[in-house]
């Protein structure tokens, strides 16, 4: 298969992360950043070949019956569990892991070298790219994974990769503790997914991506109807590993670590916070699509939870202050869009257009919402301070970024030709065709959505302009520029793939037709909803204040994203702290250990009980024998007779 | 007879150590070395199944000197001379009565060894009691803090669990072989035979597992670990969770099981909910700790949980894991001990509450503990993953809905671990420096940084490449796993 | 007698109260081994015998005692058994 | 010998016995415990006679009437100051040999009467043994002859004549 | 009469041939070289115990009063090692200022009472038996009031003699019934028909049977002078006394129990035993816990290892036999040891209390080594000897298969747990414990010094050297009389 070398997306960052790991202390930092990214180059290169190559190879066995096939490129044996249950590393090529590895392999490159300019200077360069090299090789070996096994290892490296990186910092206490959160959150989630890959592999009797989707019906009934507590298991299983994917992408209510996930540093944010490794869940439901398809249990609980997630986040991001917080309320909302999307996503449906449109806004999102945060990370860069109150009128004096920054809103913001109308068109579409309700509500984040970008947008660049001091801000350097215009330009573009060609549930092909509908009503509203916020924000005034008095209670509400944090912190604190191990600890010194040390102290005291029988006088050791040889006597005559 | 080569080696030692005294130090190093990369060499061959060369001892009592190994304790062996090899580096320097020190390491480790190897039961008793003892002094004379009181409170529990399974041992012995036949302690003979009735196995299964699980700190027999460990000296800290935790699993599965599988069977709920408590309350409990040693005393509580838990699922997935969790669990404890004691030889305190920022100060250190911290919570690549990974897919493989309910029970352990580790991680070495003193502290030392490199190393090869750890150890289980199919 | 020789031993202060009840319960042996023998055994003398060298006995110990009697009333000027009270628990 | 007189006699002898060693043990002054002694080894002796074992109670009459007592009544002498009375008995010391000399003499006279039927036998008639007998059993090496426990019986003698010397040694 | 018979007991002519010729010396020797005697005694002996090798005649002498079997001889010669340990350890002892007056008399009546032992295992009739027992013990008063300067002495003495003939007192009461029973004292005789009889005077008559060798044993209830007179009486002698004496009385109560009432209606004995092996080890550990009187520690530990050893006995087979001379053995060299170092100490500084020993190990490390290893070997940790003889001496009681003595076992196996505790708070104080040494180093006297090399290397190697107790359990086999009527 010409394809296998698709396996070196996989060794060259492995490779540059041991070596930068292991001797990169001893390089200058220059060395190491560059080498970093020159592998990533690389590594970019060969993922574009192989994508291209899947899609446009004409290899005969690629496309059969209109149909793309699977490719297993590499299946190496790992570890065996059982004959049929083993790990395999390996890389399999179909369409959608073919338009991660771009995806990845593009944003990943990007901020390989928008940190040489970023991350200039910090202490403990060589390490950061060492992270981002295992990100990186984490991040394609999940996509590229040919079993759900595979996928939950590189899963799990993902989110310890992602826990390095969001803790770079990690004598500012405030970094280490998101790390910490950021970890377990995706922990507890993943030990959902964990138990559904259990019960899956336990009644499919395999790992195999291939096997399990090539013929789900089969799947599911080998499950031969079992059931627990209510539910079928395939149910429960879905809905275990959906859990997995939710907590990866930060889904209601396990998004909570996403927000503080950005103490770390602001590249970082873009790559792995917005691009590439949040979407992990969407891909995962993607990935295991066929399964869902035949159960609709499982979807309607994705729907809602998408549904949900994308309001609330929209919601909380209105108000937010802190922009890179904005941000990341947005990719919360912008992912649930993707995982509604697929919700709704019924085979019979309209031809199953929500995956498509899934994957096609997980693509341009991928490209807008990175070039967001590293504009974001660039004016961060510039001001020194995350705060929108720290910034304003900035246009002047970043003006690249303020044209990189607007692209991407107006993307975001779905207007048309940039990327997300046309993705998020595709979504509204199969969201109406569902229902009408999910239609409308999503509608209306669409319209949020716009609001909020823009409120940040102008927040930013224009609103008032403070006074910087002697620091005046000033545009980023080449190597954090480049990237910018070039997201930029692909932001622009995006839309105009026909990705309908390339990936579709059943990979098949399918001719996207805009629907001038639902397309015009979503133009309508994000035009809404830019125009409320150029009213509310465009110059400064005292509109949003009036606005935020009048609504106190939800404001505050919001901007406390409803609180979300504190319950988490009462539940592990509060409860699993003080509720549960504290008294564990206790029940273990004091009952367990105490009974041990009671056994002791009983046989003491008993020795000391049974002292006065030796009493030094040989009278009393005299009764004592003749009583015990007596006794002995009578109770055996007792027991005898 | 790679075995006998070990055992042989370290008596050797013991004689070097006391004759040449101090000064013998570096050639005990030296020989260790030698030792144990030749056994690693045997090891890896000695694939097949037993290798035999029994020799009547106690001919009343038909007692065999038999020695052998199968893949399962040819991986125990190799992990034992790993976490020697790195206890003799990271006890370097040793302070009051080396030579004494070294001769009762020597002594547990061939008692150690000696475990291993044996296919005999009271052989595999002798050397099991051979390394308990050693702990008392090792503990009492070079340990910390409330030493005496955690070495009585050890070796006490400790003896009390080899009580019960000298009684059951004897029990098996009288019931080795069918009516008329000729008794025997090897365990092959006695499983090829399997004639302990069923009635006698009610009573001896339970007296002999728990033998063995008071020393796999097997819920509610674990609380001497906590105090063992915190008072015990780092190489014996190593050493003894590393290691000798290990005989318990492997002598549940050796003797209790392998023998007596009807009760096995029978029983196994009982013990699996007790093990089961272990694994969750082992973390939970770790969680609220505050040092640094009793964390870890905790973790090890829910790991070794976690390896009864699996044998008890009897089949041969969950078995291979369990080992696999003994080779991984003895590696990263071992690892996270030695740490912990060049951490507190330069702090002096084990109190993560005084501690913070020691990444900036020592970052090796750091870097090892986060690595070892990380293969503890179960991060693909290391050893942990692996091993709890083919226990979880084993154990739900189970027929029955009970076992699997309490393996995903178990799993939940996994989130507490990443609880109880990142909040240590967090605490010892990030933020800001606690202490204003511990910013002089330097770094490892060389010798430091082999036994560290050393534990490394072996947790990454198992995390890389388990494929080649666990045919092997597959292959030895699956004919016992035969006897409950 | 036996139990008389027990009483005695037991409540008698005097260390040589104590020999004459350790006389009377080995006296109460030797009657039992003379009248058993007389009445049940005729055929051979082994009680009779036995009662003999029991009584040889008796003497070796009675010899013996008395000595270490007087040993500690030298030692302690006293033959009070509660003086033997000094080594305990 | 199966006559009523025999019998009577023997009753006497036996609640002599008693009587005397319940007060041999009793009786406030320890000389006259130890003549107390005196008339039970009589009363004892008396019995051999009885029971035609007149060797035994030659023997008793001579070692213990002859020999102990003697050494009794020295051993007396050397340690008490003429006409000493014991001490009144604790309440508590008397219950806890009452208590003990009951629980054994029950036990023994239980175990006696259960096996009483054959108690009750008849004496065997026509019995007699001579001196001679008695030498040669002694010195027998045949079943029911006594030359090894007579020549250990020397040893022991011998052994704690040593005893009593060295024990009797000033220093 | 055939008094060719005397040469079926070889070993006692030989011990008694021993005895004169110390005696001669002792009476007639030239006073300079009398200081010479302890060292001859011990070399006389030794060369006796090496002649033993020769000994050894099988067969029954004097009518079946006198046995002697492999098994017999192999007891005597246990014994022999231990008296000569003894011997060897209390040479210097002998010769000091105050003992050198008494020298002589001290070896013969220890002799002595090894006579009455070797009568004691041999016995098959039952006064003899008495007469060996009591050959045993009241020597033992003279020897126990040695020390004429201290107080305690005397008191020991006097309680070990009146505890003593109250017990012989006890014990012939029940010999009584029991020729009441059977009219005979033959054990042959009675053993024929002690099977069909359940009368209660038979249990009564066992009960004291038992209390009276139990006394020699001290077993609990009939312990309660242990303590006292191992305290009072010079050291070599309580070592003589708990060790000697005591394997003694194992092999004596062994053969009583086993070979005469074997048989005897559903084992009553066995039941009796029961009751009392439990009483013992559980009372003699707890008594153990508190005491700082090294003596007293060790007559307590020495009570519950008595318990241990009955363990055999309840077994009453072959097995069980050889375990349990295997137990005695290695309960020789162990406590010994034990006693050795004790003694050396006392000797030396004159000190007693555990505490005393505290940092042993920094001024006296062999010594304190060879104390651990004692303690480890009495506690029965491998690779000691003392692991084996417990393992052992458990097999063999588990022997019969019976759910009780499973629970026995395992009772005996919890205890050994406390006294593992109470063993390891001596090694903590000489290895742990920080302070200051009360006692200098020193060096012990030869003779210590050698008792104490062997015990070490009989500790390490008994156990290990597997051929003795191979050795022992053909012996016990080929003391088939004993067992031939359990069938």
């Amino acid at each position: 298969m010409e394809l296998s070398y698709t396996v070196a997306v996989l060794i060259i960052p492995v490779f540059m992360f041991l070596f930068l790991g292991i001797v990169g202390v001893k390089l200058s930092k220059k060395t190491a950043g560059i080498l970093g990214t020159v592998a990533m180059g690389v590594t970019t290169i060969i993922a574009y070949a192989a994508a291209l190559t899947y899609f446009f190879g004409t290899d005969q066995g690629q496309v059969i019956d209109g149909v793309r096939q699977q490719l297993t490129v590499l299946d190496l044996t790992w570890l065996e569990f059982t004959k049929n249950l083993v790990i395999k590393i390996g890389v399999l090529l179909d369409p959608i892991s073919a338009m991660m590895l771009i995806v990845i392999s593009t944003v990943s490159f990007m901020v390989h070298l928008y940190s040489l300019g970023y991350m200039d200077g910090e202490r403990g360069f060589q390490r950061y790219y060492a992270f981002l090299s295992l990100f990186t090789f984490s991040m394609l070996g999940l996509v590229l994974a040919t079993n759900i096994f595979q996928m939950y290892i590189f899963w799990e490296l993902v989110g310890v990769s992602s826990y390095l990186l969001i803790g770079f910092y990690y004598t500012l206490p405030a970094a280490v503790s998101a790390s910490k959160k950021a970890f377990i959150v995706t922990r507890f989630a993943d030990l959902g997914f964990l138990i559904g890959i259990l019960i899956l592999s336990f009644y499919t009797d395999t790992f195999d991506f291939m096997s399990l989707t090539t013929d789900p019906q089969a799947a599911i009934s080998t499950a031969g109807g079992a059931t627990f507590l209510g539910c079928s298991v395939m149910t429960w299983a879905l809905t275990l590993i959906f859990m997995g994917g939710a907590g990866k992408s930060a889904m209601f209510p396990l998004h909570i670590w996403l927000p503080d996930a950005m103490e770390g540093p602001t590249p970082v944010s873009a790559l792995i916070h917005a691009a590439t490794m949040v979407v992990a869940g969407v891909y995962l439901v993607a990935r295991l699509f066929p399964l869902y398809a035949v159960d609709a249990t499982a979807l309607d609980i994705i729907t809602v939870v998408g549904a949900f997630t994308a309001f609330y986040a929209a919601a909380v991001a209105c108000v937010q202050s802190d922009i890179k917080r904005v941000l990341a309320f947005s990719t919360i909302s912008q992912i649930a869009f993707m995982i509604t999307s697929l919700g709704v996503a019924s085979p019979e449906l309209h031809h199953g257009v929500g995956y498509m449109a899934s994957m096609f806004h997980l693509f341009t999102h991928a490209m807008f919402k990175a070039l967001l945060f590293l504009c974001a990370g660039a004016i961060i860069h510039a001001v020194h301070s995350n705060e929108m109150s720290a910034m304003g009128g900035l246009r002047k004096y970043m003006p690249i970024c303020h044209i990189a920054f607007l692209i991407g809103c107006l993307a975001i913001a779905g207007i048309p030709p940039f990327a997300g109308f046309f993705s998020k068109d595709e979504i509204l579409v199969a969201a109406y065709a569902n229902s009408p309700l999910w239609g409308v509500w999503m509608s209306v984040v669409a319209g949020m959505t716009a609001f909020y970008m823009f409120r940040l947008y102008y927040k930013i660049f224009w609103w008032n302009n403070p006074d910087y001091g002697h620091h005046t801000p000033h545009e980023a350097p080449m190597t954090m520029t480049f990237p910018l215009i070039f997201l930029g330009l692909v932001s622009i573009v995006a839309g105009f793939i026909p990705f309908g060609e390339f990936v579709t549930w059943n990979r098949e092909e399918y001719v996207i037709h805009l629907d001038w509908t639902v397309a015009g009503t979503s133009i309508v509203i994000a035009l809404i909803g830019i125009a409320l916020a150029t009213v509310m924000y465009r110059k400064e005034n005292n509109i949003p204040e009036r606005l935020a008095d009048r609504f106190r209670g939800l404001w505050t509400a919001a901007y406390h994203r409803f609180y979300m944090d504190e319950l988490y912190q009462f539940i592990t604190h509060k409860i699993i702290f003080a509720r549960i191990s504290k008294p564990i600890a206790w029940f273990d010194r004091r009952i367990i250990d105490g009974t041990m040390d009671l056994l002791a102290n009983v046989t003491n005291s008993a020795s000391f009980a049974v002292r006065r029988m030796q009493s030094g006088s040989v009278q009393t050791y005299v009764w004592f024998y003749i009583v015990g040889a007596v006794a002995v006597a009578a109770i055996t005559i007792i027991c005898l007779i | 007879m790679l075995g006998g080569l070990a055992l042989c080696k370290n008596m050797k030692q013991v004689r070097t150590v006391a004759t040449v005294g101090a000064s013998a130090l570096m050639v005990l190093a030296i020989y260790l070395v030698i030792a144990f990369l030749g056994e690693r060499a045997a090891g890896n061959d000695a694939e097949m199944l037993f290798t035999q060369g029994a020799m009547t001892w106690f001919e009343p009592l038909n007692i065999e000197l038999a020695l052998g190994v199968d893949g399962i304790s040819v991986v125990m062996i190799v992990l034992s001379a790993f976490i020697v090899f790195a206890g003799v580096f990271a006890s370097w320097k040793m302070d009051p009565l080396p030579k004494e020190f070294f001769m009762w390491f020597c002594l547990l480790s061939t008692g150690v060894f000696g475990f291993f190897i044996s296919i005999d039961m009271f052989t595999m008793f002798m050397f099991y009691e051979v390394a308990l003892i050693p702990m008392y002094l090792l503990i009492g004379v070079w340990g910390s803090g409330n030493k005496m009181y955690s070495a009585m409170k050890l070796t006490l529990m400790l003896m009390g669990g080899s009580a019960f399974l000298m009684l059951g041992i004897l029990g098996i012995y009288y019931h080795s072989a069918p009516e008329g036949g000729q008794l025997t302690m090897n365990i092959l003979e006695i499983a090829q035979n399997n004639a302990v009735p069923h009635s006698w196995q009610y009573f001896l299964f339970p007296m002999t597992f728990v033998g063995f699980g008071v020393l796999g700190a097997m819920f509610p027999f674990h609380t001497w670990s906590p105090d063992g460990h915190a008072s015990a000296p780092t190489a014996v800290s190593m050493l003894h969770a590393g290691v000798l935790m290990k005989l318990g699993g492997y002598g549940c599965f050796r003797i209790a099981i392998f023998l007596m599988p009807f009760a096995a069977n029978e029983l196994a709920w009982i013990f699996l909910t007790l093990t089961g408590i272990s694994v969750v309350y082992g973390a939970f409990s770790a969680c609220v700790q505050t040092d640094l040693k009793y964390i870890n005393a905790y973790s090890s509580v829910s790991h070794c949980g976690m390896v009864l838990f699996a044998i008890l699922m009897l089949n041969t997935t969950a078995m291979t894991g369990a080992v696999l969790q003994m080779l991984s669990h003895g590696l990263m404890t071992a690892l996270f001990f030695a740490l912990i004691g060049m951490i507190y030889g330069r702090t002096h305190t084990r109190d993560i509450r005084k501690m913070g920022g020691l990444m900036q100060i020592m970052p090796f250190l750091g870097v090892g503990y986060v690595i070892a911290g990380l293969a503890s919570l179960g991060l693909p690549g290391l050893s942990g993953f692996v091993a709890e990974m083919t226990i979880f897919v084993g154990s739900f493989q189970h027929a029955d809905m009970f076992h699997r309910v309490f393996t995903i029970v178990a799993c939940c352990s996994i989130v507490i671990t990443a609880v109880y580790i990142l909040r240590v991680v967090g605490k010892l070495l990030f933020g800001a420096v606690q202490d204003e003193h511990h910013k002089t502290l330097t770094d490892a030392e060389w010798h430091e940084r082999l036994s560290t490199v050393t534990l490394i190393l072996a947790v990454a090869a198992i995390g890389c490449f388990p494929n080649f750890f666990s045919s092997i150890i597959t292959e030895a289980a699956e004919p016992i796993m035969k006897l409950f199919a | 007698m036996f139990g008389c020789g027990v009483y005695g031993f037991i409540t008698r202060r005097n260390m040589i109260a104590i020999l004459i009840s350790l006389e009377l319960m080995l006296n109460a042996v030797d009657i039992n081994f003379a009248v058993f023998n007389r009445f049940l055994f005729p055929g051979q003398m082994e009680g009779m015998f036995f009662s003999l060298f029991a009584i040889g006995l008796a003497a070796a110990e009675t010899a013996l005692a008395i000595a270490i009697v007087i040993n500690v009333y030298r030692a302690a000027r006293n033959v009070d058994i509660r003086q033997l009270t000094k080594m305990k628990f | 010998m199966e006559s009523l007189g025999s019998i009577i006699a023997y009753f006497i002898i036996a609640i002599a016995i008693i009587v005397f060693s319940v007060l041999a043990m009793t009786s406030g002054k320890i000389l006259r415990a130890a003549t107390y002694l005196l008339f039970v080894l009589f009363a004892t002796a008396g019995i051999y006679f009885q029971i035609g074992y007149e060797f035994l109670g030659a023997v008793q009459i001579a070692v213990y009437a002859g020999g102990i007592m003697v050494l009794f009544v020295f051993s007396i002498l050397l340690t008490h100051k003429p006409g000493a009375n014991a001490p009144r008995l604790t309440n508590h010391k008397r219950w806890l040999g009452l208590s003990a000399a009951l629980l054994g003499a029950g036990v023994c006279l239980y175990s006696l009467l259960s096996y009483g039927s054959m108690m009750m036998q008849k004496m065997p008639d026509n019995f007699s043994i001579d001196i001679h007998g008695i030498g040669q059993a002694l010195l027998s090496t045949d079943k029911f002859g006594y030359l090894l426990p007579f020549e250990a019986m020397g040893i022991l003698l011998l052994a704690c004549i040593i005893g009593g010397v060295v024990i009797a040694r000033k220093r | 009469m055939d008094y060719s018979q005397f040469l079926y007991m070889p070993q006692e002519l030989g011990l008694l041939v021993v005895f004169l010729l110390v005696f001669l010396f002792d009476t007639f020797g030239p006073k300079r070289s009398q200081s010479s005697l302890p060292v001859l005694t011990a070399v006389l002996f030794g060369i006796f115990t090496v002649c033993n090798g020769f000994m050894l005649m099988r067969g029954t002498a004097f009518s079946g009063m006198f046995e002697s079997t492999a098994a017999t001889y192999v007891m005597k010669v246990i014994l022999n090692i231990g008296v000569l340990i003894v011997l060897i350890q209390s040479i210097k002892w002998a010769n000091s200022e105050e003992m050198a007056i008494r020298r002589g008399e001290f070896y013969e009546l220890l002799l002595l009472t090894v006579f009455g032992m070797y009568l004691m295992i041999s016995a098959r009739h039952f006064l003899l038996f008495v007469i060996g027992l009591e050959t045993a013990s009241l020597p033992l008063a003279a020897l126990v009031a040695f020390h004429k300067k201290r107080y305690e002495s005397h008191e020991a003495a006097a309680k070990y003699l009146f505890t003593a003939v109250f017990s012989s007192a006890i014990f012939l009461m029940g010999l009584s019934f029991v020729y009441g029973l059977f009219g005979s004292l033959y054990f042959e005789d009675i053993a024929y028909q002690v099977m069909n009889n359940t009368s209660a005077m038979l249990v009564v008559a066992l009960a004291f049977v038992i209390a009276g060798i139990g006394f020699k044993l001290s077993l609990v209830p009939f312990h309660l002078w242990t303590a006292d007179v191992y305290q009072g009486a010079p050291t070599p002698v309580t070592s003589y006394l708990s060790v000697i004496s005591k394997g003694a009385a194992a092999f004596a109560f062994m053969v009583v129990l086993v070979q005469v009432f074997g048989a005897a209606y559903s084992k009553i004995w066995e039941w009796m035993l029961y009751a009392i092996i439990v009483l013992t080890i559980t009372l003699g550990n707890l008594f153990a816990i508190r005491q700082r009187n090294i003596k007293r520690f060790l007559a307590f530990s020495s009570i519950s290892q008595a318990g241990y050893i009955m363990l055999g006995v309840i077994g009453g087979n072959e097995i069980g036999l050889a375990s349990l001379m295997f137990y005695v053995l290695v309960y020789i060299f162990s406590n010994l040891a034990a006693f050795g170092v004790a003694f050396a100490i006392e000797q030396q500084s004159g000190k007693v209390s555990i505490d005393d020993y505290n940092g042993l190990y920094k001024t006296n490390p062999w010594l304190s080594f060879t104390m651990m290893l004692a303690m480890f070997s009495l506690a029965g940790i491998p690779p000691f000897a003392g692991f084996f003889s417990k393992f052992f001496i458990f097999a063999s009681a588990l022997e019969c298969g019976e759910m009780s003595i499973y629970i026995l076992v395992l009772i005996a196996l919890i205890n050994t747990i406390i006294s593992l505790y109470y063993y390891l708070l001596v090694v903590k104080a000489m290895f742990i414990s920080p302070d200051e040494c009360g006692i200098e180093r020193f060096r012990s006297s030869c003779g210590e010094r050698v008792a104490m090399i062997v015990c070490t290397f009989g500790i390490i190697l008994t156990g290990i050297v597997s051929c003795i107790y191979t050795f022992l359990v053909e012996a016990a086999q080929d003391g088939t009389t004993m067992f031939g009527l359990l069938g």
